[in-house]
């Protein structure tokens, strides 16, 4: 898969880090993706590990958003690094660029980048597995529909989303070869709308819902509000993204449709990130926080897959074992 | 003309007023937010402490102010005619990838790849342009609706372009898809030797003050040039002052729906070239959007007037950078929005109301003037 | 009414002292004029004597700075042309007041409107204006589009409008500028009917026949101050006219012909269709079955002829083709048939080409098409020459040159400016005619185009560009003269057509023509040819 | 052509559109071009569109531009998210209304009171809408509010406490479902038209029904009250309206606020759909509904039918990919129309003139058609999937090629846009 070429992975990361003390105050910058802090989603995760640093390893931090268009990432960057902030962790794959300029011009600041893979010495990549944790939300899907029948509706197409995609439709056809899956995304790429416009998303899940799928999953940002609409009005199944939807969404007649979500703990990589930058780690290389490590999985929460638990762990087993390896493009 | 003086000086002290307003008004809201007036305000000049946090903040704000103020001639040059070009935004896109790619595929001298960029940018923009004008002189499509409609089309086919035919080799493990990258030949070089000539450090922010700065001052003073002293430029102001006189006169109001529109499109065409040649190297999705929007609020700030639109540019831009240090001062960085909004609709306001008190001051010259005149005498 | 009881009856209207300064310009100043009850009241003056500023503050429309109004005794202080209606005052104004894309009915009732059950009544509406048409003689369709009808229609429907509202007293402002004799004829009557139904009405006009023919009373106002108040049965034209300007009235009369024998324009078989232009390759059998079809067209097989040292007039109600004709022969408009000047078939020219050649074009609207207001008048110099010396120097615009030149024009034509950077709409409206003049007279055309070359301009200046367009016709000039001042058409022409219908249908020498019956030719009355 | 003659023409058109989209889903097999599916998401994604339209609509035949509808829808969303989450949906409604409202305020201060020029004031609201929601989301829906327990962020509110209820026609499109049933038969003709109708009358939100009414309504109230007559005066000739003591700006306020307040109630729906405050999720429809207005020619039901036009197009391709290239289908079937009614043309002899006109254009008007029904016919039968970049486009580029075609004699109020102050004439 593209996603796991080089490097470490984060089973090894961490038990690099041999718990010396911290040298100084540990002062730690993070810069937000487009939408910034609050959009309960990659962002909000993103910070939860690094409050996490704050509370259990003492750190202090400072978190920056971006402004809407985006154009001031590699600034923001600067910023904390003039502030002196050490390590400077970068969520999102459009800073990759970025990082790269700025790591070059700080190199003796530490930098890490979610989503994207290291490209410079002081630069780590922190780097998911998404295709992994959806190829399981695949093997759920086609084990629970009843329909032979699924839906995956993605928010924007970019090579990002579209790994979510082709590991959905590759853990559904691991199940059943003949299994059809619609896809369908709301905007094209460089067209940010599609993650923010859940009546795009409803209307096109009520499509998916209507020829006869009765299991959509999407990666579609907010637009997911309007997929799990359409699924409690046709009285059918969604699958979650990011993090455990069926906690997150507050609206108690949507939590039941959610069977599961596709869990990416962007707040554990960040976390996991900073301790090891605490122990001595050095930049230069990805971590990948794959199934092996848990760094993607799938949510358990209401107990609708229990039941097909085994299967779910087979598929994993065989991932982390290396008999498959799930395609990252579809 | 000590009369034009006082004119000047009541439009100035109006555009100083709007601007302490609109200060003001944010400073409400920002205490109401809980934060302070103060910090806000110190963090707009806080360009950091070292030399290189000054020069670095100085390059952005600059790095910013030039794409802005393109924009604002690409806009301007339409409302001139009275022309609503809302399309620069998908005229820019598309020019930049384009040009990014063409430039992509040869290797030539610096100067020569440079040129060849610009042209295609400006060729590119200004061809798709000319959609929305021929629509409108052949059928009399409103160009509103057809440069809006044309703004999403432009997205989808760059976005096209950049993920198929355009798309170039992208680094190991990264998301973002991207056009070829350009050869070192394309990199407009960069302005940081003016910081030497005062002594202060270099900026080091990826490509530092852009070069294409002197482009854009060159590309406003021959708009300026064209728009206030060429007979096409007298053409284009006749046209939009009174369409029907300017035709009675000669001037073939079709032609110049086209002309202007396709001089707006390649205007914009260049917008992406400062950030493309100066930093990037290469159209990527994450491309910067929305400067057409935004060149719309310059070009009325600044009037549609080269000189104006670089003050507001500068303005926006001044205003902009401050993003990452308001955050640090605890302040929402929304605020910028605020008073940039705010300060375009005080300024227009703070001038009408300067123009109504300069006619006021007249009203009483010419009372005064009737007490002094003998008064009128009474025949018959 | 007896002599006696209107002398005893309150005026109907009182103004006093009445003052009203704007920027740089005092437009009333002490006015004082009394108008009794059940007469016509005309007030006359030249332009920009305050007259039109007068109306508004009785209308309510503006404020006066200082004086007082009294109506039918009772002082009054209107802050909204509502406080005037309430008293019952209605104005119809010097330029139309009428939302063209609304139909006539809705122009009648806005602002007044009949309910039922919170929606417009159409149907009461229609009735009480029906009513009211048929009373006073004013016939309209209430149903039609305003901007369908012609100029004698939609002055109908301004009256309507104040009558509707039950006016008492009536302002005029103007009503007889846009009119043939004959309409004006009409509207007199209808004024007398409203007169001996006891209401009031104000009138100004400019044409002195006229005020002494329906007036009662008669106030001059000079400079913004009332300078006489005169029985129209003692005063002659000359007189008032003495009053008005306190200098003698000039006519518009030619001397001796220049006519000469060589032809500068010759127009043929100009056709222009109403809805769409479609170029035909044979246009003489496209144009007949057009005809046959009984299509409608704007221009139908125009010919004439003007010779260098010659003016040739065009007569005829606003809206029979002048402005299509006009624009037909300047390229703005594509019509059939062919154009021809000094020999030269110009019929596929642009319009920039056609002034090139030496068409000068002084238009009818000049705000419209005369002017860029908003710009200085060095640059409304340019404007028309921007390809020709002195005003183009390669791609650039010669502004030195162009300042120049216009500099001359200020002197030559007496326009009276501070200098040529002002903005032209600064000038007044005489003033920027006599620009307009000079800069069409500039390099020397062959043919000028005039269309209304004086409407809305003082006795002085019109008295100044009629010398102008004489001397230039003396050395040679071609010139197409529109005009609704019959006496400016008569008194100027070498030879007059008569435009009906997009026809030419009389030619006519206006060595022998009056006025009354080149009204009769132009509104269809008398047919006919008379050969000049 | 009298109204009655208008009205039949466009009965007969909307007929032959429904025949012709029934033709090309027989003969294309793609079911969702009539399917109740697609014409129910085409009123969800038109009823916004049209409700901004609305918005420019009262403000433009009032005389004033409104380019800042999207500054005001934007407005409109996140105070019906913010009320909507404490109070319920009929607070959403009317905080999202007077948000709305607010912007046209604004904008009527400006350009009524102060006399700025519309365009400018318009661009301002639109920088200002996104701006002062943000920074109210910043400050409210901050960490550790009452508001982010409830689970707001500072992209999204918290969701509406009871959304509102959705109504059908009983029998027909709910129960028994009769329009269901015979929709399911795909017959042509008759499946269509029950697919259409079923589209639009199952499950139907109660603020879809208040939407469209207000269509009628609009239309009602301009050009049958004496309101609606004053606020068009003061569009076509505010000084006319003016000398006949009208308060021309106190109709321009109230039709500017009811421009942002319906501007707002786009947003409301927005909300509505999906149950929450989204930053972001206008996404351009206030620039999408002035063009519909535009389009149709500052009146409401040539702006309904823009917005539906938009909405269907939207609705198609978000549904399914395949059925937009039974476009290049229609395209093709649409000019063998008009190649066989020149044909006719040619060969009658009643119309004479015009033919000796055109001659020589009219053929090579007809052979690019000819060669554009080929090409079209080649594509349907070649192309079976197009790249998602261009099933995306589908809606804008159908609205640019029906403005190509039709006939563009817009008009817009005569004094639209123009600087109006008391006194002073123009
Ligand atoms: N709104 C205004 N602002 C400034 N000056 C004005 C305004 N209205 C009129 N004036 C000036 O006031 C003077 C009187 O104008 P007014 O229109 O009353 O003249 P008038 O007698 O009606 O002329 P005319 O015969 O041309 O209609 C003119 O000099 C004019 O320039
Ligand atoms: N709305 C207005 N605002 C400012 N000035 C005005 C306005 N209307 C008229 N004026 C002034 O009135 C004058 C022109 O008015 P107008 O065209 O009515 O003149 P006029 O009475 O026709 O002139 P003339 O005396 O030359 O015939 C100019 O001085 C102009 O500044
Ligand atoms: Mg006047
Ligand atoms: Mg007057």
């Amino acid at each position: 898969g593209g996603g796991t070429g080089g490097g470490t992975t984060a089973s090894e990361a961490p038990s690099a880090a041999s718990s010396e003390a911290p040298k100084g105050a540990l002062k730690v910058g993070l810069a937000f993706d487009v939408g910034g802090r609050g959009d309960k989603s990659f962002n909000d995760a993103a910070y939860a590990g690094l409050e996490k640093a704050h509370t259990e390893l003492g750190a202090e931090i400072k978190e920056l958003s971006p402004s809407s268009d985006g154009s001031n990432r590699g600034d923001l960057l600067r910023q904390l690094a003039d502030a002196d902030y050490n390590p400077i962790v970068a969520v999102g794959f459009a800073y990759a660029e970025d990082v790269k300029k700025v790591a070059e011009e700080y190199p003796d600041l530490q930098f890490a980048v979610v989503d994207s893979a290291s490209n410079a010495p002081n630069v780590t990549g922190l780097l998911f597995a998404e295709e992994q944790g959806s190829y399981l939300a695949g093997v759920a899907a086609a084990n629970k529909t009843t329909a032979n029948h699924l839906g995956f509706v993605g928010g924007v197409e970019s090579d990002l989303i579209r790994k979510f995609e082709a590991g959905f439709v590759a853990g559904a056809k691991s199940v059943k070869p003949d299994i059809k899956v619609d896809i369908k995304y709301l905007t094209p790429d460089g067209d940010f709308s599609g993650f923010r416009a859940p009546d795009k998303g409803k209307v096109a899940a009520e499509k998916m819902f209507q020829d006869g799928a009765d299991i959509v999953y999407h990666a579609a940002g907010d637009s997911g509000l309007g997929v799990f609409q359409a699924a409690a009005a046709a009285k059918k199944k969604a699958i979650g993204v990011d993090s455990d939807q069926r906690q997150t969404i507050k609206e108690t007649d949507l939590q039941p449709v959610i069977m599961t979500s596709m869990l990416k703990r962007v707040d554990v990589g960040v976390f996991e990130y900073i301790k090891a930058f605490q122990g001595g780690a050095k930049g230069g290389t990805d971590v990948t926080y794959d199934l092996k490590v848990d760094g993607v999985g799938l949510s358990t929460t209401g107990g609708e897959i229990d039941d097909i638990k085994d299967k779910i762990d087979a598929a994993k087993q065989d991932i982390v074992d290396g008999k498959i390896t799930v395609p990252a493009k579809p | 003309m000590p009369a034009g003086l006082n004119r000047a000086l009541l439009t100035v002290i109006g555009a100083v007023i709007a601007i302490v307003l609109a200060i003001a008004i944010s400073s409400v809201a920002i205490t109401a937010a809980g934060a302070s007036p103060l910090a806000a305000l110190g963090a707009f000049f806080d360009f950091g402490s070292s030399p290189r946090t000054v020069a670095n903040g100085i390059a952005t704000f600059l790095n910013r102010a030039v794409p802005l103020f393109i924009a604002g001639l690409a806009v301007a040059v339409g409302f001139r005619m009275n022309l609503f070009n809302i399309g620069v935004e998908g005229q820019y896109r598309l020019a930049a990838i384009v040009a990014a790619y063409v430039g992509s595929t040869f290797t030539a001298p610096a100067p020569i790849q440079i040129a060849v960029i610009i042209v295609v940018a400006a060729a590119v923009g200004g061809l798709y342009a000319l959609i929305p004008a021929i629509m409108k002189v052949t059928r009399g499509v409103n160009e509103v609706i057809a440069t809006i409609m044309l703004n999403y089309v432009a997205i989808n086919l760059a976005s096209y372009l950049v993920r198929g035919p355009f798309s170039g080799q992208r680094a190991e493990g990264a998301l973002n898809t991207t056009t070829p990258e350009l050869p070192e030949s394309a990199m407009f070089p960069n302005l940081n030797f003016i910081f030497d000539w005062f002594g202060q450090p270099e900026p080091t922010r990826g490509g530092g003050v852009w070069g294409f700065l002197i482009a854009a001052v060159v590309l406003g003073v021959l708009v300026w040039a064209v728009l206030e002293r060429t007979r096409f430029g007298f053409e284009i102001k006749a046209s939009g002052l009174n369409g029907p006189a300017a035709a009675a006169s000669g001037v073939n109001p079709k032609k110049m729906i086209i002309a202007a529109m396709v001089l707006s499109g390649a205007i914009a065409g260049l917008i992406s070239l400062p950030e493309l040649l100066g930093d990037k190297g290469a159209y990527t999705s994450t491309f910067t959007a929305g400067l057409g929007f935004l060149g719309i609020a310059v070009a009325l700030l600044g009037r549609n007037k080269p000189v104006g639109i670089a003050f507001a540019a500068l303005l926006f831009a001044f205003l902009d950078r401050a993003q990452g240090a308001l955050q640090f001062a605890d302040v929402p960085a929304s605020v910028i929005t605020i008073i940039q909004g705010m300060i375009v609709l005080l300024v227009v306001v703070a001038n009408e109301v300067t123009n109504r008190f300069a006619l006021r001051l007249e009203e009483r010259r010419a009372a005064q003037q009737l007490g002094r005149n003998a008064p009128v005498e009474v025949a018959a | 009414m007896s002599a006696d009881t209107l002398a005893t009856a309150k005026p109907a209207v009182e103004l006093e002292g009445i003052t009203k300064r704007f920027p740089g310009v005092v437009a009333n100043h002490d006015i004082r004029i009394t108008v009794r009850p059940g007469t016509v009241h005309a007030i006359v003056g030249e332009n920009g004597a305050g007259k039109s500023t007068l109306m508004k503050i009785l209308y309510g429309m503006q404020k006066p700075d200082e004086g007082t109004i009294k109506v039918d005794g009772a002082e009054v202080s209107f802050r909204t042309p509502s406080d005037a209606i309430g008293v019952g005052i209605g104005m119809v104004h010097q330029h139309f007041m009428l939302a063209d894309n609304l139909t006539v009915l809705e122009n009648i009732v806005l602002g007044a409107e009949p309910k039922k059950l919170g929606l417009l009544d159409t149907a009461a509406a229609r009735t009480r204006i029906t009513e009211l048409a048929q009373t006073h003689g004013l016939r309209v369709d209430p149903d039609r589009l305003v901007e369908d009808l012609g100029v004698g229609d939609r002055q109908r429907v301004e009256i309507l409008k104040v009558l509707y509202r039950g006016a008492r007293i009536l302002i005029l402002d103007e009503p007889t500028a846009v009119l043939v004799p004959q309409e004006v004829e009409e509207l007199f009557q209808n004024l007398r009917e409203l007169k001996s139904d006891g209401l009031t009405v104000i009138f100004i006009s400019h044409k002195l026949d006229e005020v002494l023919g329906i007036a009662d009373a008669i106030t001059v106002i000079r400079r913004g101050t009332t300078v006489a108040s005169v029985n129209p049965a003692d005063v002659t034209a000359r007189q008032l006219a003495e009053l008005m300007v306190g200098s003698e009235l000039p006519t518009p009369e030619t001397r001796e012909s220049t006519v000469t024998d060589r032809v500068a324009l010759t127009v043929a078989g100009v056709t222009m269709e109403a809805d769409g232009h479609r170029p035909a390759a044979n246009d003489a059998t496209y144009l007949d079955r057009l005809r046959a079809e009984g299509a409608r067209l704007l221009l139908d097989d125009v010919s004439f002829e003007i010779h260098e040292g010659e003016i040739l007039g065009i007569a005829g109600v606003e809206g029979n083709g002048q402005s299509e004709l006009i624009e037909a022969i300047m390229g703005i408009r594509p019509a059939h048939g062919s154009v021809e000047l000094g020999g030269r078939d110009i019929s596929g020219w642009s319009t920039l080409k056609r002034r090139e050649s030496g068409i000068g074009y002084i238009p009818e609207d000049r705000h419209r098409q005369g002017l860029l207001l908003e710009a200085s008048l060095w640059e409304n110099r340019v404007l028309g020459h921007q390809t020709r010396s002195p005003a183009r120097r390669g791609i650039w615009v010669n502004r030195r040159a162009a300042r120049a030149d216009t500099q001359r024009i200020v002197k030559d034509y007496d326009v009276r400016t501070p200098s040529v950077d002002t903005l032209a709409l600064a000038l007044s409206g005489g003033n920027q005619q006599k620009l307009i003049v000079g800069r069409e007279m500039s390099g020397e055309p062959k043919l000028l185009i005039a269309a209304h070359p004086t409407r809305g301009v003082d006795v002085g200046a019109q008295a100044a560009i009629w010398d102008h367009l004489r001397e230039a016709r003396a050395a040679g000039l071609a010139v197409l003269l529109i005009s609704a001042d019959l006496d400016e058409l008569i008194g100027l022409s070498d030879s007059l057509r008569v435009i009906y219908r997009g026809r030419l249908v009389a030619a006519l020498d206006p060595s022998d023509i009056t006025p009354e019956r080149l009204g009769g030719y132009m509104t269809g009355a008398i047919a006919g040819t008379e050969e000049s | 052509m009298s109204r009655v003659g208008k009205y039949h023409v466009a009965l007969i058109g909307v007929a032959a559109l429904i025949l012709l989209m029934s033709l090309v889903r027989v003969v294309s097999g793609q079911n969702d071009i009539t399917s109740s599916g697609t014409f129910a998401a085409a009123l969800l994604l038109a009823v916004p569109i049209g409700l901004a339209g609305l918005g420019g609509l009262w403000a433009e035949r009032a005389g004033v531009v409104n380019i800042g509808l999207e500054g005001m829808m934007v407005l409109g969303t996140w105070f019906a998210g913010w009320a909507g989450y404490q109070w319920g949906p009929v607070a959403a409604l009317l905080a999202g209304l007077l948000g709305g409202a607010l912007g046209g305020l604004i904008h009527a201060i400006a350009t009524v009171s102060f006399g700025v020029d519309h365009i400018i004031s318009g661009v301002a609201i639109n920088l200002l809408g996104p701006g002062v929601t943000r920074f109210l989301s910043e400050v409210l829906y901050k960490e550790g509010t009452p508001a982010a327990e409830a689970g707001a962020g500072i992209t999204t509110s918290p969701a509406i406490s009871s959304p509102p209820p959705e109504i059908s026609l009983p029998l027909l499109s709910q129960g028994p479902d009769l329009l269901g049933a015979l929709e399911n038969t795909h017959w042509f003709l008759l499946s269509d038209l029950a697919g259409i109708l079923r589209g639009l009358t199952h499950n139907v939100s109660v603020l879809v029904i208040l939407a469209v009414l207000l269509l009628p309504l609009t239309f009602f109230v301009l050009w049958h009250t004496a309101f609606g007559l004053r606020l068009r005066s003061a569009g076509e000739n505010p000084w006319a309206a003016e000398s006949l003591g009208v308060n021309v700006y106190r109709i321009k306020y109230i039709a500017v606020v009811i421009s942002g307040a319906f501007a707002g109630l786009g947003g409301v729906f927005l909300v509505f759909v999906s149950t929450k405050y989204v930053e972001g999720q206008t996404a351009g429809r206030g620039f999408i509904g002035l063009a519909a207005m535009i389009f149709g020619n500052w009146r409401p039901g040539g702006l309904a039918a823009g917005a539906a036009l938009f909405g269907y197009a939207d609705g198609l391709q978000l549904r399914s990919s395949g059925a937009v290239t039974s476009f290049f289908l229609f395209g093709a079937v649409l000019l063998l129309v008009y190649l066989g009614v020149q044909v006719r043309r040619l060969t009658a002899s009643d119309r004479p003139a015009e033919l000796a006109a055109r001659g020589g254009r009219e053929y090579t008007l007809m052979a690019v058609a000819a060669a554009g029904m080929v090409v079209l016919f080649w594509l349907w039968l070649t192309v079976d999937q197009l790249p998602n970049e261009f099933v995306f486009i589908t809606p804008h580029v159908l609205t640019l090629l029906v403005l190509l075609v039709a006939s563009q004699r817009l008009r817009m109020p005569k004094a639209d846009g123009v600087r109006y102050r008391r006194g002073e004439q123009h």
